[in-house]
């Protein structure tokens, strides 16, 4: 009858990660009516600084609006601008930037899988995949010269060549990780215990999936064939086509073997460019001022679809540029999923959220009176597990 | 209760040296692109200011002790630096370069990370020139 | 005379074991004020195997009661402005502070951005700035062993 | 109060406990490490975070009972200590015994958790408080196996003396007759000081540092110090209970070391539990099995 | 019939005039009155997601202001275009049709300043809680410190 609100603020202060948010949900009785985010704790205004700075300038500005997905920010835009300005990277820097786009998702996942089984209280698993990700940031370092924001990308082209020092280096990473990689997949697949909190867990239906807008991993994890390195190939990836991973039970364990497959193409797909690295330059020249006009830049960026909206009005500064970042839509399919749920279901669904899954430990009641009673993830979920109970 | 596959992994671990590398005690070589301090050679320096414009924070400033005899002075502040190289492509002579070796810069006072580059006789000239004024930031 | 000797000898005794414990013994939270991720990972990746910081005594606890030093990142935000603060002074003394990534020394590439109100010095007291975008995790742990050579030569009590 | 655990702390014996357990923890952590492939931390690093803490401000948060909150670390600790009285400290015979020490002891070490649990509650902070709910739901999922999994050695022996069950057990391992029971008894001892898979009630990625968030300084030092002297205490029952005795110092360390490498193990290898698991895994498993195999000897007794 | 040419098809009755900008993308110039029918449409057929909401401010001499649905099916991107005056800048919500929009528009309303009537949760998203009112930061006059 009364309208009461929760909030559940998400990570404020962990060191793994993400912009920090809450979630607040309004409830009717039992059943969940509106659920919303908030988000900004890491808003800088990015969005607006690049208004006034140069397009060189906000190269630099776009790939650190995240460190985790550096390079495929950089990427977007790149590929936007010299779109507009009417010039095409040589085929070797598009060779390049794919390489480095696919070793960044190697360290992405191997993040995410040791994230998540920190998450899970699984620190030995959150070790090793740690352990096992240096070797991709070493390979990224020796590449590139940052192991985060590598800054590999030009406008026109890349900085940074494939040697045969740093050739060698990853194709012997990359048995290494492979082997290792299979080892994980065993794991996450077989280890009763850590089933336990990833098996049936945030379960999302692919019709879900699709009416949310879920991207990336997630909604490949629920039976979604999304990957815009297949749908609309940028950079070289019409030369190197993948495989798209696609599992269909929705669940915590679905995303998690999703994650690790995409591994395993990923490196076939290493090893095919590095076989057939075209030959050439590494850039063009770039005009300072860029030709007016409107363009879209969309990338897989290892937490699924980046969507870059880039105008010029002819000056040396662009006129606007947007970003929809995958994790954006992905908090939004979470809100709007819990719509309609009993209030006991949401610790599941909240899970269903990319990045961390039980991130969602603190909520706080504001109830009508005005005054703040405080709620836990846990509470929440005991109360899930009684009302189950009840129900049988 | 399948847990030999992590087990199996322990194990090793208990008969192998851990990977831990003992850093500070032993230092392991970096990679020779590392992108570490800037450094700038004033030679070579035309005082195109191509190198400044580009910069995404504003870390490097030209100052210009004499145009004609092509004497400048570059002050560098690694605290603002981004370490991102775009003015080392920038320049087309070649004046600029990462160090690969100079990247453990923690220190206590910022101070210390604003250095001046510059032949000896034109930084003496400019602090010699700015000190009085109390400001060294203040052109 | 003599007992006033041997009460100072004792109490400075007494100094001595602290300060050694207190240099052995770092425990840590980190907090992002507005970063880009990248200094966060790096400092994630400064406790596990190839790093391993727990070799200094270094812990990294969740509650700002527990811990001795705060790590931040990035440029703090508007948003983030009070957190940071309350989280400062929830901690017991004595306190220290270490700054990572050039945001967090002078706001790097944001500075200048509407959100942001600028470095971390800028609200808090800060005794270790590490440069660096991010810098690498050994430059994280050569902050903090600079922070301890500090704290060993009595800086600051 | 402090006067007798004064007393307690300059008795020798107890001095040996607090050193002995400071070690103990060290080598918990460095073979955790180890097994993590790390190199993990240097000898004498609890002893440092003992003295930092000890050293340290601590923070007395407002609105709470200021005297409760400050001696419930030292009930904590006192309590811990003087449960080792009847234990065979080092493989030397207890120091003081009486027909029924056992439930005694047993029921002096689960006074830490308790006092965790109270000190959680009088917080008045949300972590804490759920912290304090899952210390205190854990304390009554794993205080009963554990019992129960000591009461069949006693049984076998037939006494509640601790060195009668002793004296029987020297003679024959227990583990081999009563594998449950010493499974039951070694979890059931993680689960009771929240070592990793058992550790909800502090799970740092989910609420914090649980019941012992707004503890500082003084105060977590005493409650650290307990739990390691409650873990000397529950390995040394248990090895001298199951695997075969305790009769000499040089046998003390190397069974208790055995099972610390065993308790280890364990931590890496799996998962933390959620709370529902813990209290479901115990009450249904541990605790069943415990009793099962206490009425199987039960039954056998009869039988005899 | 490719995407785009079905997408041309769906929304004939309401497009007022439309060009391809780039190849595999398509905009179409909606009223915004017909924006809920041409989203409607574009729903009822099963084309595409929406991808991003944009707002675009063409500065004050111009008074006018731009919204930009994307949607993307494949390779295809199509645009709805609704221009708005900038004195009275509102949009209708789209979240009767497709509920996750609710939070591009909460972004585009706190930092555009576009009014979006009937959006389900009208809060702040991004901005900070002492941020001031009526402060747009993405406008082009915006008075930012
Ligand atoms: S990416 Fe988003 S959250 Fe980050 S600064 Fe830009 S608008 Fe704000
Ligand atoms: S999707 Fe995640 S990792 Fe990628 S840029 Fe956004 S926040 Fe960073
Ligand atoms: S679970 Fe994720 S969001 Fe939550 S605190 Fe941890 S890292 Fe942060
Ligand atoms: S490396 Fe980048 S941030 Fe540093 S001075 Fe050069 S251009 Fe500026
Ligand atoms: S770009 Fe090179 S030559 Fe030009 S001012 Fe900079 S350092 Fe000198
Ligand atoms: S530091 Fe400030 S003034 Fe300089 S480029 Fe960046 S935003 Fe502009
Ligand atoms: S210093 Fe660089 S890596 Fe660190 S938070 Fe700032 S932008 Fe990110
Ligand atoms: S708080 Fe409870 S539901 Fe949340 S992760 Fe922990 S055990 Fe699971």
């Amino acid at each position: 009858m009364s309208k009461e609100q929760f909030t559940i603020p998400i990570g404020p202060q962990h060191p793994a990660l993400k912009e920090p948010g809450h979630f607040t949900l309004t409830v009717d009785g039992e059943v969940v009516t509106g659920a919303s985010v908030r988000l900004g704790y890491a808003h800088r205004g990015i969005e607006k600084a690049v208004e006034s700075r140069n397009w060189v300038q906000d190269l630099y500005l776009l790939e650190r609006i995240c460190g985790i997905c550096s390079h495929i920010h950089a990427t977007a835009y790149c590929l936007g601008v010299e779109k507009l300005a009417g010039v095409t990277a040589p085929p070797r820097a598009q060779a390049i930037r794919v390489l480095v786009a696919e070793l960044e998702r190697i360290h992405s996942h191997l993040l995410w899988l040791g994230v998540a089984a920190h998450q899970a209280g699984f620190d030995t698993l959150f070790m090793y995949s740690w352990r096992d990700r240096e070797t991709v940031m070493e390979v990224l370092e020796q590449l590139t010269g940052n192991r985060v924001n590598y800054s590999a990308n030009l406008l026109g082209g890349v900085k940074f060549d494939v040697d045969t020092r740093v050739l060698e280096t990853i194709l012997s990473g990359l048995d290494f990780l492979e082997t290792r990689t299979h080892h994980y997949l065993d794991i996450v697949s077989g280890d009763r215990i850590f089933l336990q909190r990833t098996r049936g867990i945030g379960m999302m239906t692919s019709e879900q999936a699709e009416r949310l807008g879920v991207t990336g991993p997630t909604a490949r994890a629920s039976g979604v064939r999304r990957d815009i390195r297949v749908d609309a190939p940028y950079a070289a990836y019409d030369r190197y086509p993948i495989q798209v991973v696609v599992e269909t039970t929705g669940d915590l364990e679905a995303r998690f073997i999703v994650r690790l497959k995409e591994l395993l193409e990923t490196y076939h797909l290493i090893r095919t460019l590095l076989d057939g690295l075209p030959e050439g330059d590494l850039k063009t020249r770039m005009p300072r001022r860029i030709a007016a006009g409107e363009t879209i830049s969309r990338v897989e960026a290892p937490r699924g679809e980046l969507f870059y909206f880039i105008k010029s009005d002819g000056g040396d500064q662009p006129a606007r540029i947007k970003v929809r970042t995958p994790t954006l839509s992905n908090m939004a399919s979470v809100t709007q999923l819990a719509v309609g749920h009993q209030l006991a279901d949401m610790p599941m669904l909240l899970t269903g959220i990319d990045p961390c899954f039980s991130c969602n430990d603190r909520l706080t009641t504001v109830q009508t009176s005005g005054e703040s009673e405080t709620w836990t993830w846990e509470k929440l979920r005991q109360y899930g597990i009684a009302s189950y109970r009840e129900r049988g | 209760m399948k847990i030999e596959t992590m087990l199996r992994d322990i194990i090793q671990s208990l008969f192998h040296k851990p990977v831990t590398e003992l850093y500070p005690a032993q230092r392991q070589p970096t990679p020779q692109r590392l992108r570490g301090k800037l450094r700038w050679n004033p030679e070579k320096c035309t005082g195109c200011c191509l190198c400044v414009k580009d910069c995404p924070c504003s870390a490097i400033e030209l100052i210009t002790i004499d145009k004609d005899n092509k004497r400048f002075v570059m002050r560098y502040d690694a605290g603002r630096c981004t370490f991102c190289a775009q003015c080392v492509q920038n320049c087309r002579f070649n004046c600029l370069e990462m160090s690969s070796e100079d990247w453990e810069l923690a220190a206590m006072d910022k101070a210390l990370f604003t250095v001046t580059y510059g032949r000896e006789e034109d930084v003496q000239s400019l602090l010699g020139c700015v000190a009085p004024t109390g400001d060294p930031a203040g052109e | 005379m003599d007992t006033f000797l041997k009460e100072g000898r004792w109490s400075q005794a007494l100094e001595q074991i602290k300060l050694w414990a207190r240099l052995n013994s770092p425990w840590v939270i980190h907090f992002n004020s507005g970063s880009c991720n990248g200094c966060d990972i790096e400092i994630l990746a400064t406790l596990t195997p190839y790093y391993d910081v727990e070799r200094f005594g270094i812990k990294l606890r969740g509650s700002p009661r527990h811990a001795d030093v705060l790590i931040c990142t990035g440029p703090v935000t508007r948003q983030a402005r009070d957190r940071l603060r309350r989280i400062y002074e929830q901690m017991p003394d004595p306190k220290f502070v270490i700054a990572v990534g050039s945001c967090a020394l002078s706001g790097g590439v944001f500075d200048g951005c509407y959100n942001v109100v600028g470095p971390i010095d800028a609200v808090i007291p800060v005794d270790v700035y590490v440069p660096g975008c991010p810098p690498r995790p050994e430059a994280i742990i050569d902050g903090v062993v600079q922070l301890l050579g500090k704290l060993q030569q009595g800086a600051r009590p | 109060m402090l006067a007798s655990l004064f007393a307690l702390l300059i008795f020798p014996a107890g001095l040996f406990v607090l050193v002995n357990g400071l070690a103990y923890h060290w080598i918990d952590r460095k073979l955790v490490a180890r097994l993590q492939n790390r190199v993990g931390p240097r000898w004498f690093q609890p002893a440092a975070d003992m003295v930092k803490l000890l050293a340290n401000e601590e923070v007395l948060p407002t609105g709470v009972d200021a005297r409760l909150f400050t001696a419930l670390p030292v009930v904590a600790l006192a309590g811990a200590l003087a449960a080792m009285i009847y234990l065979p400290i080092a493989g030397l015979p207890p120091l003081y015994n009486f027909p029924g020490d056992l439930i005694v002891a047993v029921y002096l070490l689960s006074l830490l958790t308790l006092c965790t649990g109270l000190a959680g509650a009088i917080s008045k902070d949300r972590f804490s408080i759920i912290g304090a709910t899952r210390a205190l739901t854990q304390l009554f999922s794993y205080e009963a196996p554990f019992l129960l999994a000591l009461l069949g050695p006693a049984f076998a022996a037939g006494s509640w003396q601790i060195n009668e069950i002793m004296a029987y057990t020297s003679s024959q391992w227990l583990i081999l007759t009563q594998p449950v029971g010493f499974v039951v008894a070694l979890i059931g001892l993680m689960g009771k000081l929240e070592m990793a898979p058992f550790d909800t009630p502090e799970a740092e990625t989910e609420i914090v540092a649980g019941a012992m968030t707004e503890y500082s300084g003084r105060g977590l030092a005493l409650f650290l110090l307990g739990r390691e002297v409650e873990l000397v205490g529950g390995l040394t029952l248990i090895a001298a209970f199951y695997l075969g005795g305790i009769n000499n110092p040089f046998d003390y360390a190397l069974k208790t070391l055995v099972l610390l490498l065993g308790v280890a193990g364990v931590q890496t290898l799996m998962t933390r539990l959620r709370i529902d698991q813990v209290v479901g895994l115990w009450w249904r498993y541990g605790a069943l099995l415990a009793l099962g195999q206490w009425l199987l000897l039960l039954g056998q007794r009869m039988g005899t | 019939m490719n995407a785009l040419e079905q997408a041309q098809d769906i929304l004939a009755a309401w497009v007022q005039a439309w060009h391809t900008p780039e190849d595999n993308r398509f905009d179409a110039q909606v009223a915004p009155a017909d924006l809920i029918s041409t989203v409607q449409a574009l729903d009822d057929h099963g084309w595409g997601y929406l991808v991003a909401i944009t707002g675009l401010d063409h500065g004050a001499e111009a008074g006018e202001m731009e919204v930009l649905y994307h949607f993307c099916r494949g390779a295809a991107v199509l645009t709805l275009r609704v221009a708005i005056a900038r004195g009275q800048a509102a949009v209708p919500s789209v979240c009767a049709i497709i509920p996750y929009a609710s939070v591009f528009e909460r972004e585009l309303a706190e930092m555009l300043g576009v009014e979006v009537y009937g959006t389900p949760d009208p809060s702040r998203l991004f901005l900070p809680d002492d941020w001031p009112e009526a402060v747009y930061p993405l406008r082009k006059d915006a008075e930012l410190d």
